[in-house]
């Protein structure tokens, strides 16, 4: 029974960070209405970041960090300077399209620069897990969950109560709309891939701290994108409630199903989850409704 | 032309295209060399049929183009001497300008009362938004009603009535609007006029598109007709009023002065097409 | 002066991208020792090409027609499961014999091959290892061992299934308490950590990748739990120990395979290995990867030798090669004590006799040999 | 507003539509008679594009019925209802923005086409055939709607009036028993509304069919409805001849003012 | 458009596909330097070819789903598995005829994308979109759990020659005129789809889905059906696949495999048949360019290693479909129009 709630504690904190992964494609699709395919890719770019500056650097953590954010950062906005700003004005479904070349893109580019070593990556939360009496609760996700928690609550009260956060609103909602009354489009968007940089630096902290670190870290990407789906692209704070269904029903799957199919479920569990949801809410728990009208 | 003359005499040019043409997907000449000049807090209408290039020209002025692949690709557009064509929508607002777009292209999934909060996004203080807001609704009492609603599900007159409170909440120096009384009711569009003869009086500079002849032409200063993208005639509003080609195909009286019976018009139809 | 040429076929942006520079230095090292050495006596120069296919059957299936008609090579040079997987159906019908370095799958293990690998499936060398640890250990009861696999790559789930039908078949010597199937790049593998853990799990295999490794290393040490981990040639203790900042993380962990390890001990492996840096230009460090590129260089070129020997320098074909391979064994000799002595029979892609593994370890943050010419158990086919 | 109602070309009875709070049709009924040109003026949001949503399936009333030559289609899908010979025009426009004209027109015959996709596949002689014969019908309302100038071009790249015109040929195309339209004027000058509606006249002359028309153009309206009914905050206010409701105290004060 | 100064007297003549006598010469020379093409080109370049004619089987289905009927898909490849592993199973379990293994591998998975497409019923645009690569995890799980005596687990499975009165079409030059046959009646297929009322269903469906109910469309039906058709050519290049690798395997059929084939019709320009062709030789040929030129820049080239060819390609294609979106939005087709339209009217620009 320990180890039972112990397993849906654990699944619940991934699930967290999933959200926060899945936080990177909705702060995007909120400001901007793309949804970003190279989300995972931003990912290993920030998990390279983080390892540059502490592995490379040899910085402190406490310089290393704040350092990765803002480069990452940095990273984002060239993003969107690159590829995103000139089709601004153009229909969004191009914007997406060049995400998905993004993916490959940054993909190679990431092999080019940091070569397909396995490279292992700063300790940045304790290793020691914390145990409540028999159970066992590791540091990172701990941490994960609670700077989920934290940026979700925060992010949703922005998007939602503030006039800048209104004013990508509009972006997201039509972009010649917004531009035409004087919203800057480009703006919104730079905005959105910063902040979606900087969350994918923090979700590569949390996922890797203490593991190794190769390309094939973006697979976090699609593993937390039904967690955005789920929650429906333009809700922020449904992403918590989102991860933790998943992230329990994914633990328990994977626990207690998989054994006894011998197979791996656990990692298509997510994918039916959503399935199902969005067969009932076709827009999500949480996410906008498609209007209809003639 | 010297009326007109008389009337700008002494006004500030607000606004003035210099023989802009518009293309299309690169291939699609939609404006052929169209000239216009609107002064500060004059109305000035643009009239003329359907494909004529009105829309068109409003999107020029207001950066929107580029949207449906289309570029200024010769002329010259000039707002309060800043040279405009091809600018970013959002800049062009900076200078002063909005643009009520047709299509009723209200953010769908905001409420009413939010289109409007975005439509004030630079105002600088929430009093004065208040402020925008209470005029807005004393003007067109309907939106109070509506705040609360999805705006994407409001009909399409309340639509429409919400685009101009919209462009209102940013108290721009000149409005370019696009057919406003389209789709409203006849109560409804005395009503908006009587918004716009407000906002006028209070001293916006109004950039008129009409179908709806007779109304333009009674807030109207100067008017332009357009066809085929290219100015056909141009002069102050009561002149052109007068004239019979007006009467009779933008105001649908008859030389005589009546008003013609739909059900009258014959399988043949006389066509009458200024040359430009 | 007859040529002939080789196509090697690479990873160097796949999974393996990281270890390939090494291994195929090491395997182009040989060819050059060899165009020097015996090719020079025999009038043969071997030519060599390499390809680059991303371990993605794909882009070998995409790629071979091509390096066939381009190279006509008299013998390719394989990387692993992919290669086998689009080519064991080809390689037959254009009668060229593909040579691995790389543990054996038990997908592949048909008879009539025209691929080979000098060791066993990697289910045999982790049987080997767990029967010598429980040896080591003493005692009768069998030895409790988990395993980790993935299904990213078939080769992945072949080694957890050949390891389950050994522990099916021989209850007292194996039980294997936990298959946990992964992520290639796993979240956290605490929680699996702790069902092996609670499971008294002696040993853990995992012969995946590294980042499995080092998930795998820091979910054990967040339980506290110290199980023994063994891991295969391509994802070593070098390579894992790398992955996880220092070689001292893994003391007293394993890796075994059928071919030398690369120790700081001096064998005779070792000499041929300092030779070929010496003399040949190899840059590749002293590693299991690149034990494994060499071991690979040396049996082929025996191979092609004992090939020229028996039908003369001209008209060498594929064929002749494939045939050569089976006519009389590769001894441990002439692969510089590299691999064991080799008998291939056309019943399986790999040697089923007088198979051996060695046993290296870490040892006060060194690799030291720990066992070797371990026997390797009746493994049967699944 | 004599002929049995059991036969109408189409009836609504009692529909009721709610959206959360707000009331869109309260307790609406109208008939139509062969025939007819029954317009349906009211205020802005009075609930006419509503009223016409209820009658082509595309809201289901909570309470009510639709029913279209005395059977009933309420819960139909929308395609279903076309099928059964409703076509209908949009407020604001519905075209296929990408495809030319005349595609716009062929897609309106979608549903009177027969070939499946194998044959069309193969494009057997039968397909080609099929084909041929709808293309002719689209050329025909192309010619009766006098656009064949803009015939191949994309619709997206026309004005507004044209594409009204396109909107009501590719409604035609379907072949309807009614046709609803929504603001069909919306958007022109007088000589266009005049060509407009001598269409809308010379449809029912040629096809003989009921049209449903809400629009706010009050001449229009009253010089070519044979009748009309008001609608204000989704209640029918009044309903007659176009001189009975030019003068009904109700509808003045509510609409035209 | 037409050149300039084609009347089409008929409408049947109006609907043509070749419409003018160079394109018709153009098309006849096309069809002959295939035939002949085994005995001009090398082996590589007949294997490229290959690679070629399976990818636009492939991607021009996907174009009828997405380009046409705006149900974006990324489970493309997922469907081509099904076909693939169809085709595997019926060849080397009943010893079928290719003739018939197919067309049964298209129908096997056209049911499954028939699956998918019921879903498009209720859910639309990006979470549709996004909803399809379940269908790339799900196929991918079925595969690796199923007994593996159904469809081989994670072994996968080696599929015989395809064969006809003991004809066996093995070598790449026999494969290549099997696969020009196919890829040539897929083709002009999906010509008549889209030129038939379906295909003007598909783009009713996708500009406007509410507009296309109205019009006495079915368009729950009408989705289902783009993903049938389109999962049914991927069901048929799957078997091809097959049948030129000879072993199918799941990792053959993942997410990047979708996102290439994505890639191949923008590239090429959405909605438009020819312009999937195009996507595809262009997407193919940058792959086989770095594929083969790489290792001989990186060979010359010391301080390269030989990890710079993927990581190059990955940056070039990449880059290229950006750039395209940038550049071209509305990919190659669009541009071609353009091209032609202004050649029609120039030298007046109206
Ligand atoms: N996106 C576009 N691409 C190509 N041509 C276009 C595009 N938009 C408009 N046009 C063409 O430009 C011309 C002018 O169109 P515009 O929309 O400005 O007309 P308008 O005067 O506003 O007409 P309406 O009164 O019907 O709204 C028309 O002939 C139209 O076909
Ligand atoms: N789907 C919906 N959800 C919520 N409210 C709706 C919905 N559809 C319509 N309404 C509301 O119902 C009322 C009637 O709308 P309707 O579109 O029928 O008006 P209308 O008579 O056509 O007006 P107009 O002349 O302006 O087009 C409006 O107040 C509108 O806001
Ligand atoms: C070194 C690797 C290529 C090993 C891998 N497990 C294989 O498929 O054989
Ligand atoms: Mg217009
Ligand atoms: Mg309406």
């Amino acid at each position: 029974m320990v180890y039972f709630i112990n397993d849906i504690i654990t699944g619940a904190l991934i699930g967290l960070l999933y959200a926060l992964v899945a936080m990177g494609f909705v702060v995007i699709y909120r400001a901007s209405k793309v949804f970003n395919f190279a989300q995972g890719e931003l990912v290993i770019i920030g998990g390279f970041i983080v390892w540059f500056t502490t592995m490379q650097l040899g910085l402190s953590l406490w310089l290393s960090i704040p350092l990765s954010l803002v480069l990452a950062g940095l990273v984002g906005y060239a993003i969107e300077r690159i590829f995103l700003t000139k089709l601004i004005g153009e229909s969004v479904f191009s914007m997406v399209m060049v995400t998905v070349g993004l993916l490959i893109l940054l993909r190679g580019l990431v092999l080019l620069l940091f070569g397909p070593a396995v490279r292992p990556f700063p300790i940045i939360f304790p290793l020691k897990p914390l145990f409540l009496g028999d159970m066992l609760i590791p540091m990172n996700l701990l941490a994960g969950g609670i700077i989920t928690i934290v940026a979700a609550v925060g992010l949703s009260w922005f998007f939602n109560r503030t006039r800048s956060g209104l004013r990508m609103t509009a972006v997201a909602e039509d972009h010649v709309v917004a531009s035409s009354m004087g919203i800057s489009v480009k703006g919104s968007i730079a905005f959105a891939w910063v902040l979606g940089a900087i969350l994918s630096t923090i979700g590569a902290m949390i996922f890797l701290s203490g593991k190794s670190l190769t390309f094939l870290a973006s697979d976090i990407g699609f593993a937390a994108l039904p967690v955005a789906l789920f929650a429906g692209l333009e809700s922020i704070g449904g992403l918590i409630l989102a991860g933790v269904i998943i992230g329990i029903a994914q633990s328990l799957t994977t626990n207690y199903l998989d054994p006894l199919i011998g197979g791996s479920l656990g990692s298509v569990v997510p994918y039916i989850i959503m399935l199902a949801i969005l067969l009932v809410r076709p827009t999500g728990l949480f996410g906008w409704r498609t209007i209809e009208r003639v | 032309m010297a009326p007109a003359l008389i009337l700008s005499a002494g006004r500030n040019i607000m606004l003035e295209l210099n023989n802009v043409e518009v293309t299309y997907s690169d291939v699609i000449l939609a404006l052929k060399g169209v000239s216009m000049t609107v002064r500060e807090g004059q109305c000035v209408a643009l009239l003329g049929g359907n494909g004529a290039g009105k829309s068109t020209t409003l999107k020029a002025i207001s950066g929107t183009l580029k949207s449906e692949d289309g570029t200024v690709s010769a002329g010259s557009i000039v707002l309060n001497g800043t040279a405009i064509q091809n600018m970013e929508a959002s800049n062009v607002v900076k200078n002063g300008l909005i643009h009520v777009m047709e299509g009723r292209r209200v953010l769908r999934h905001l409420t009413s009362e939010q289109n409007l909060i975005v439509g004030g996004h630079m105002v600088p203080n929430t009093a004065e938004l208040k402020r925008r807001l209470d005029h807005v609704y004393t003007l067109m009492p309907r939106l109070a009603d509506l705040r609360n609603r999805t705006s994407g599900f409001m009909s399409g007159g309340e639509q429409q009535l919400l685009l101009i409170g919209r462009a209102m909440m940013a108290k721009p120096k000149i409005i370019a609007i696009d057919e406003p009384s389209l789709g409203l009711a006849p109560m409804m569009i005395r009503d908006v006029y009587a918004v716009l003869r407000q906002l006028k009086s209070e001293g916006t500079t109004f950039f008129l598109v009409e179908q709806n002849s007779a109304a333009a032409l009674s807030i109207a200063d100067y008017a332009y007709v357009m066809e085929n993208g290219r100015i056909v005639m141009d002069g102050p509003a009561d002149k052109l009023a007068d004239n019979e080609d007006i009467k009779e195909f933008y105001l649908g009286v008859t030389a005589s002065g009546e008003r013609k019976s739909y059900r009258e018009i014959k399988h043949y139809r006389r066509r009458k097409r200024w040359l430009g | 002066e007859e040529t002939y040429n080789l196509a090697l076929l690479s990873d160097f942006s796949g999974p393996y991208a990281d270890i390939m520079p090494i291994w195929t230095g090491s395997r182009e090292a040989v060819f050059d020792w060899w165009n020097e050495t015996s090719g020079k006596d025999l009038g043969v120069t071997l030519n060599y090409k390499n390809y680059e296919t991303r371990y993605d059957a794909a882009q070998v299936a995409s790629l071979w027609p091509g390096i066939k008609s381009e190279l006509d090579p008299i013998a390719v040079v394989g990387l692993g499961g992919p290669d086998v997987a689009a080519l064991s159906e080809r390689l037959p019908e254009d009668k060229i014999p593909m040579f691995m370095a790389t543990a054996a799958y038990g997908y592949a293990w048909q008879p009539d091959s025209w691929i080979f690998n000098p060791r066993p499936t990697y289910s045999h060398e982790s049987a080997a290892f767990l029967a010598w640890l429980k040896e080591q250990r003493g005692g009768d009861e069998p030895l409790k061992a988990a395993i980790m696999a993935s299904e990213a790559s078939p080769a992945y789930v072949d080694m957890a299934k050949g390891l389950e039908l050994y522990a099916e078949e021989h209850p007292q010597e194996l039980d294997l308490v936990e298959v946990i199937y992964t992520e290639v790049q796993p979240t956290d593998l605490t929680a699996q950590m702790r069902r092996v853990a609670r499971a008294g799990a002696e040993a853990l295999i995992i012969q995946t990748n590294t980042s499995i490794v080092v998930a795998a290393k820091r979910g054990l040490q967040a339980n506290g739990a110290d199980i023994p981990i063994l891991m295969s040639s391509h994802n070593g203790l070098p390579a894992s120990g790398g992955a996880l900042g220092g070689l001292d993380q893994l003391e007293g962990d394993y890796e075994a395979y059928g071919m030398a390890v690369a120790a700081d001990e001096d064998t005779p492996a070792r000499q041929f290995y300092e030779t070929l840096v010496a003399e040949h230009g190899l840059e590749a460090p002293w590693s299991v990867v690149t034990a494994m590129g060499i071991s690979q260089g040396l049996y082929t070129v025996a191979v092609i030798g004992h090939a020229i020997e028996e039908n003369g320098a001209e008209g060498l074909t594929g064929e002749m090669v494939r045939e050569a391979l089976f006519a009389r064994p590769i001894t441990a000799e002439e692969t510089h004590g590299f691999l064991p002595t080799l008998t291939f029979t056309p019943d399986a892609p790999f040697p089923l006799e007088g198979l051996k593994v060695n046993v290296g370890t870490v040892r006060d943050g060194k690799i030291a040999i720990e066992a070797t010419g371990v026997d390797v158990p009746d493994v049967q086919k699944w | 507003m004599t002929t049995a109602s059991g036969s109408a070309p189409l009836a609504v009875r009692n529909a009721t539509l709610k959206f959360g709070g707000v009331t869109a049709l309260d307790d609406v009924s109208i008939t139509v008679n062969d025939d007819e040109l029954l317009a349906i003026i009211g205020p802005n949001g009075a609930g006419k594009t509503s009223l016409l949503n209820v009658t082509a399936g595309f809201y289901r009333p909570q309470k009510g019925r639709v029913e279209l030559s005395g059977t009933n289609v309420t819960g139909l899908r929308v395609d279903q209802i076309a099928r059964r010979g409703l076509a209908r025009t949009f407020q604001g426009t519905h075209l296929f923005a990408g495809q030319t004209v005349v595609e716009n027109i062929m897609i309106g015959r979608h549903m009177l086409m027969k070939s499946n996709v194998i044959q069309a596949f193969f494009q057997f002689g039968p397909v080609m055939r099929e084909e041929s014969e709808h293309r002719e019908a689209a050329e025909e309302i192309i010619d009766f709607l006098e656009i064949e100038a803009i015939r191949s071009r994309p619709v997206g790249t026309l004005g507004y009036g044209l594409r009204k015109r396109v909107d009501l040929g590719r409604a035609l195309a379907q072949e309807p028993s009614i046709l609803l339209m929504d603001e069909p004027m919306a958007g022109m000058n007088s000589e266009e509304k005049e060509d407009l509606a001598r269409f809308i006249l010379d449809v029912r002359e040629a096809r003989k069919i009921p049209v449903v028309l809400v629009e706010h153009d009050m001449g229009v309206v009253m010089d070519l409805a044979d009748r009309i009914v008001v609608l204000d905050f989704g209640r029918v206010i009044a309903e007659g001849t176009p001189d009975e409701i030019q003068n009904n105290p109700a509808v003045i004060k509510a609409y035209l003012g | 458009m037409d050149p300039s100064g084609i009347f089409p007297t008929s409408y049947r003549a109006d609907r043509r596909v070749v419409r003018t006598r160079w394109q018709a010469a153009a098309l006849a020379l096309f069809v002959v330097l295939m035939l002949a093409a085994p005995y001009l080109a090398g082996g590589r370049i007949i294997a490229v070819l290959n690679m070629m004619m399976i990818s636009a089987v492939i991607a021009v289905g996907l174009q009828i789903c997405t380009g046409y009927a705006g149900q974006i898909n990324l489970g493309q490849a997922a469907f081509m598995g099904v076909g693939a592993y169809t085709a595997s199973i019926l060849a080397s379990k009943t010893g079928l005829t290719f003739l018939l293994t197919i067309p049964l591998a298209g129908f096997s998975a056209a049911l499954f994308g028939f699956l998918f497409g019921l879903t498009a019923a209720r859910i639309k645009g990006f979470y549709l979109a996004l909803t399809t690569i379940a269908a790339q995890f799900i196929f991918h799980f079925a595969v690796l759990n199923l007994p593996s005596s159904w469809m081989g687990g994670s072994n996968g499975i080696t599929v015989p020659p395809a064969e006809l009165f003991g004809l066996r079409f093995v070598g790449e030059t026999a494969q290549f005129y099997m696969n020009f046959a196919v890829a040539a009646i897929m083709v002009a297929g999906a010509f008549g789809i889209v030129r038939s009322r379906f295909g003007r269903a598909f783009v009713a469906v996708r500009d406007d889905d509410v507009a296309a109910g109205i019009m006495g469309i079915n368009v729950a039906a009408t989705k289902a059906t783009a993903f049938l058709i389109g999962a049914f050519y991927a069901g048929v290049g799957g078997a091809l696949w097959a049948y030129l690798i000879r072993f199918v395997g799941v990792d053959q059929f993942t997410l990047f495999h979708s996102i290439f084939f994505v890639a191949m019709i923008i590239v090429g320009g959405m909605g438009s048949i020819v312009g999937a062709l195009v996507g595809v030789f262009v997407i193919r040929f940058i792959q086989e360019i770095v594929a083969t030129v790489g290792p001989n820049i990186a060979d010359s080239v010391s301080f390269l290693g030989g990890d710079i060819v993927f990581a190059g390609m990955n940056v070039i294609l990449g880059g290229v479909i950006a750039m395209f979106m940038i550049l071209e939005p509305k990919g190659l087709m669009h541009r071609w129009n353009i091209i032609k339209s202004s050649y029609r009217i120039w030298p007046f620009p109206y």
